[in-house]
């Protein structure tokens, strides 16, 4: 089986929006294991509130996908409990907003139980929860607070950027033994990228470098990695290098290929989508400071959002959320302040 | 307590109904002119309408006094016109401008207007129930004779904050009523596939509270088991669970097709539309077609200029963005644009 | 469901009722034991007994079968002894060691053992009750006849969880028991103080749920209930809840002095010990004092080597620590002591 | 009135322990505003799960002292509605691990409502909750998540190390007119402090430094900053002089006094009670990377717990936390790193 000539071909890939690509995927995966299933609110009747579920209840009926009451730590809990006994469920939390309401059954529950009870009973149960600000959908819808997750021993977190990665990472997710968040973005769904046609899972826990360079590292995930890209654009036709980490794990954290570039490059930029003070980008500034302390010739920015509860009118929303503009305005700043700017 | 319809008791007063009709329309109207606003992007995110709710809307908000207290969902726009709010100001809301209700920062799903008592509109379902719950403990506690009104969906009695916010109305006996307006879904989800109990109201008897479902296509049903339950409530007796069953005539939001729906059933919800089945009441009890349509003439000035208001209202400023974060004035706070650094002194050496 | 009592017709087994008097014992002595325990400080954290709950654990216990799943709350030890898990092992988590039930990470409030289908211990109150609902979801999705037992307390009835899971189970018909061992106690707080319906198993109706209550004293009439709720959820009829009057002997746990009760509430709850009432009601059917004795012995003696197997385990080696956080291996894990840095050769250049 | 002949004499103080400190504030507030009312589970007939509300019930009544049912959600909710209307409750959560079942309340409600509505409705609530591990409580009853909070714009966090600060944060606390986290400590209930007998409130957002000193910073906020302080006593015996900053308060995060500090001293040590990757200290060692760049002779050490769900068993937690030991030893490597230790 493991003879050369049984190599398989190099695998093709098809353009597909990122909506797809997890659609395709959740499909897929039903199909190959039946004690995978589905699980949120509104996700069948209605065909899920960004329709990433849409015809799999029609295919795959109510044992399946299974349309939840309005009741975010029941049910994410009882996915958790489903399980414990060897199913396999993908919960659909509508926002990331609304799992506050389930943190309890996340943190308390799903990320305790293996640890808790000595290592007796797995969790292998897959969150898939959208962030992302800009929708106009003021402050209680518009929050990232992938960090909760992010901080918590026991859970998994993966921030997919683009179709490929949302394919893999999904199919990681769902076929691991631990609780997974899977963070998707609003703003994400509708672009479009090159998926591989076949089932290869990423490997959970790994950084990708989504573009390479020299002169400085910018550092995003989800939404803010494809910024990145195109910040580096931008700053490739001003005559600077930059390489691009895609985080794509949260937890783990892959701090060596961040650490790494950086002392390569000699500086960097965090792009987040949350409030800065306390916000992911802390910890990947923190440890970039830590191991490539002797490498920095600048002080790693971090270009967030604006510390307030996210207003309604667009005036206010945009000015508060971090744009390609102000990856430029930091990169350029931190080059001057290396000396090379 | 059994389904309430309006008693042959309680003679049809027509000048009440012509009132009442007035104020239908005004939400028909009004929300008739907001879907066409979203679609032409005056309006962004999330956006629900009243309508088909009319009736239950007007009767709940005729059957409390001025001086008690609204919590409604992000279904709140009609709530927001019959607590007396200025309509230029609940559109300038919708708009996201300086003149709204709540200064831009809240939106469609978030009116507020500290004159008129309605302590928002809420956008996380049953959030509002703890605060609401609260308020009354408030009241309570200064012994004032206000009550509060807390407005929910029937989704959102399947979620654990209507239960512990019930339970403690309830043990303490606080002076609140709880206003489900079924409207038999949640977004398309039914109301059976989401409630063990469907028949919601029944769900008092879980916190020994009175309860009672309503006709809510009937204003006047509505406004009777209102001004019931407030009673009720004011006079020490302890919260009231009422329930009015309404029909939903477009989508869960504005840019929800509702495919999911069946032909049928989208008909008998149209046929039961409380605005023409008065207007149609109205007309049988002798209203001329002049006095119909000059109520009509009178709510399309007034949505009309709302527009106008709103269209002509100003941006909220840049310069705002860190007004509202505190109330009480801290030092450290961090106010910076992404792209601001923390230390400028460092990054500008 | 009325209160039901073990009637005139279920002519009481004395042999049964000797091995229920037996397994009852073995609670009461094991918890007296455990209380020792935590005094020497042996035991640490918080540790809540079942003492004066034996007629009901052992009832709960004997109502459903070995392959039925079982969750409980933090006040899990009686329920570890009769699902069958070793004493030794049960002590020994509680002694925090590394051959205890749980490996010595979960103590007193997480007894966990596969092997017997107890899938915990849960200290946060009401959080077993999402879990029990999705096991029993995952056991209607493969068709089994298992069915699941979820225990919790009267204070749990309060909670978001408590409305949620209770709502799903029923909507979705899961084969599942909800017992309810009500003490009258949430600490010090009376079930009054906090359930607004005090008559717990009522709580039923807002989910059309089957429901009863139970003499929590009388070990025949739990176990009758309990196999009655049983049948019915493992026959498709879907959920029941069954609530079972207790009486709470001391403290919330251990270290409570219980300073708020009243004697005369004490002396009740005294007067009505289920362990007590059985004693003289087996002596009354003319079991001998030799019996009785050699009972106590036996158990004694279990409990003895418990305590000794607990001893002599071993402590968990440090060296475990990082074990158990992932079931699936995973790459850059944070696996460093509190003084170690992220990146030693940063700090040893 | 201001005239200088009337100038309190300097207040005196009396020895006390944090417990009883927070105990003699909440009922010195009751006396003073009668909208100041306390409410939680069993704060009254139990007199508090830690003793904190002992003897309030009989003193105020169950009007001003309300225990209420097993409900996070839903009388840290009530809370919020209160305050909206004027009231200005003061919640104890049991422990902070129950926090998290009341997180939308706290979060998408208290921490919202202010800005959402264009500042039309103040919410003086006050939420005390105590964290730490080290007693035995497992992996859900152990969990240090002030991170959460102390994230949220809207929100005030405070974390009192000592009996004087309980007091004059408290103070403040109940009379801000937003909602704030006071997070308290179980290991810190029976310490023993010299407490101020005037009530004058600590302003909110303030870090104190502790302990003066020029060899390095130790940085630490509630159970840490005292332990800072006794490994600074350890470091001085070797020789070393440590300043230590006590944070106070995590949001806002006084940065400035941490930055000043640094650059005193040119390196850091940051302790604290809760998982390092995300941690509070990454968002403090970040900021002084960013404002002490050139300043720093050595990365940011940071001692923090291992990231496990914290396990029962003695021996398993006690690896798992931080002891001032650490403190010692990490204090020590970053001395020799900056070439003078
Ligand atoms: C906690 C939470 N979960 C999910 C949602 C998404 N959501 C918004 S409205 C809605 C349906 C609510 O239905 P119902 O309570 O009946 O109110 P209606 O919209 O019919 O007025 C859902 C699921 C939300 N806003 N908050
Ligand atoms: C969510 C949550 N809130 C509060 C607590 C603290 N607490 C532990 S036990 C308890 C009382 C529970 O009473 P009940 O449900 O009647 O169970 P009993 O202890 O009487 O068996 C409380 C409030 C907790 N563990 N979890
Ligand atoms: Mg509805
Ligand atoms: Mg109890």
């Amino acid at each position: 089986m493991t003879a050369p000539t049984d190599v398989a071909p190099a695998a093709g890939t098809t353009t597909m929006s990122y909506r797809q690509a997890l659609h395709d995927t959740l499909r897929a995966e039903l199909l190959r294991d039946e004690n995978v299933l589905l699980m949120g609110e509104e996700i069948g009747r209605f065909e899920g509130s960004y329709k990433i579920t849409a015809g799999l209840l029609d295919e795959f009926g109510p044992k399946r996908v299974k349309d939840t009451p309005i009741a975010e730590e029941g049910f994410t809990g009882a996915a958790v409990g489903a399980a414990m006994l060897g199913l396999r469920p993908v919960v659909e939390v509508m926002t990331i907003n609304f799992s506050l309401l389930a943190l309890d059954q996340i943190i308390n529950h799903a990320a305790k139980i293996y640890g808790m009870f000595g290592g007796q009973a797995k969790v292998p149960l897959v969150i898939r929860t959208p962030g992302g600000g800009g929708q106009q959908l003021a402050a209680t819808h518009s929050q990232n607070v992938e960090l909760f997750y992010a901080f918590t021993p026991g859970l998994k977190v993966v921030a997919p950027s683009n179709p490929a990665d949302a394919k893999g990472l999904l199919l990681a997710a769902i076929r691991d033994d631990d609780p997974v968040l899977f963070l998707e973005n609003l703003a994400l769904y509708n672009t479009k990228g090159e998926v591989p046609t076949d089932d290869t899972p990423i490997e959970i826990g790994r950084a990708a470098i989504s573009r390479p360079g020299t002169d400085i590292t910018l550092i995003g995930y989800s939404r803010t990695a494809r910024m990145a890209l195109e910040a580096a654009d931008r700053l490739a036709a001003k005559g600077f290098s930059a390489e691009v980490v895609d985080l794509r794990s949260l937890r783990p954290l892959d701090r060596q290929t961040v650490v790494e570039s950086v002392r390569r490059t000699s500086c960097a930029v965090v792009v987040e989508d949350d409030w800065l003070t306390y916000g992911i980008g802390a910890e990947v500034a923190a440890s970039i400071s830590d191991g490539a302390f002797d490498w920095l010739d600048a002080p790693v920015r971090r270009v967030a959002m604006a510390e307030v509860p996210l207003p309604y009118a667009k005036s206010l929303e945009t000015a508060a959320l971090p744009a390609v503009d102000d990856i430029v305005v930091a990169a350029e700043q931190t080059l001057r302040a290396t000396g090379r700017g | 307590m059994a389904r309430r319809k309006s008693g042959a008791s309680d003679k049809p007063d027509v000048e009440q109904l012509t009132e009442f009709y007035r104020r239908m329309l005004l939400v028909r109207r009004f929300e008739e002119r907001t879907a066409r606003a979203y679609t032409e992007a005056k309006i962004g995110g999330y956006c629900h309408l009243n309508l088909g709710e009319e009736a239950t809307v007007v009767g709940l908000m005729d059957g409390i006094e001025a001086r008690d207290y609204l919590f409604v969902s992000y279904r709140d726009h009609g709530y927001a016109l019959l607590r007396g709010m200025d309509p230029g100001r609940v559109m300038a809301e919708l708009y996201g401008r300086s003149d709204g209700v709540s200064r831009g920062w809240g939106g469609s799903m978030h009116l507020f207007d500290v004159e008129t008592r309605q302590l928002g509109g809420y956008g996380i379902v049953g959030g509002q129930l703890p605060l609401a719950t609260g308020a009354a403990l408030a009241l309570q506690y200064k012994e004032t004779d206000e009550i509060v009104l807390c407005q929910l969906g029937d989704g959102a009695t399947n979620i654990g904050a209507f239960h512990e916010a019930l339970n403690i109305a309830a043990l303490w006996q606080l002076p609140i009523v709880f206003a489900v307006v079924n409207n038999a879904l949640g977004m398309g989800t039914t109301v059976e596939m989401s409630s063990a109990e469907p028949e919601l109201y029944k769900r008092g008897a879980a916190y020994r509270m009175a309860s009672a479902r309503v006709d809510g296509n009937d204003v006047t049903a509505v406004r009777d088991a209102m001004r019931e339950a407030a009673a009720h409530a004011r006079s020490g007796k302890g919260p009231f669970l009422l329930e009015a069953t309404v029909g939903r005539l477009r989508g869960h939001s504005v840019v929800d097709p509702a495919a999911y729906r069946s032909a049928e059933e989208v008909a008998a919800v149209r046929k039961a539309d409380p605005v023409l089945a008065l207007h149609a009441q109205l007309q049988a009890a002798g209203v001329g077609d002049e006095s119909l349509a000059a109520i009509e003439q009178d709510v399309t000035t007034v949505v009309t200029k709302a527009v106008e208001f709103a269209e002509s209202s100003p941006k909220p400023e840049v310069g705002t963005l860190f007004d509202y974060t505190y109330a009480s004035p801290v030092p450290n706070d961090t106010r910076r644009r992404p792209a601001e650094p923390l230390f400028p002194e460092v990054v500008a050496k």
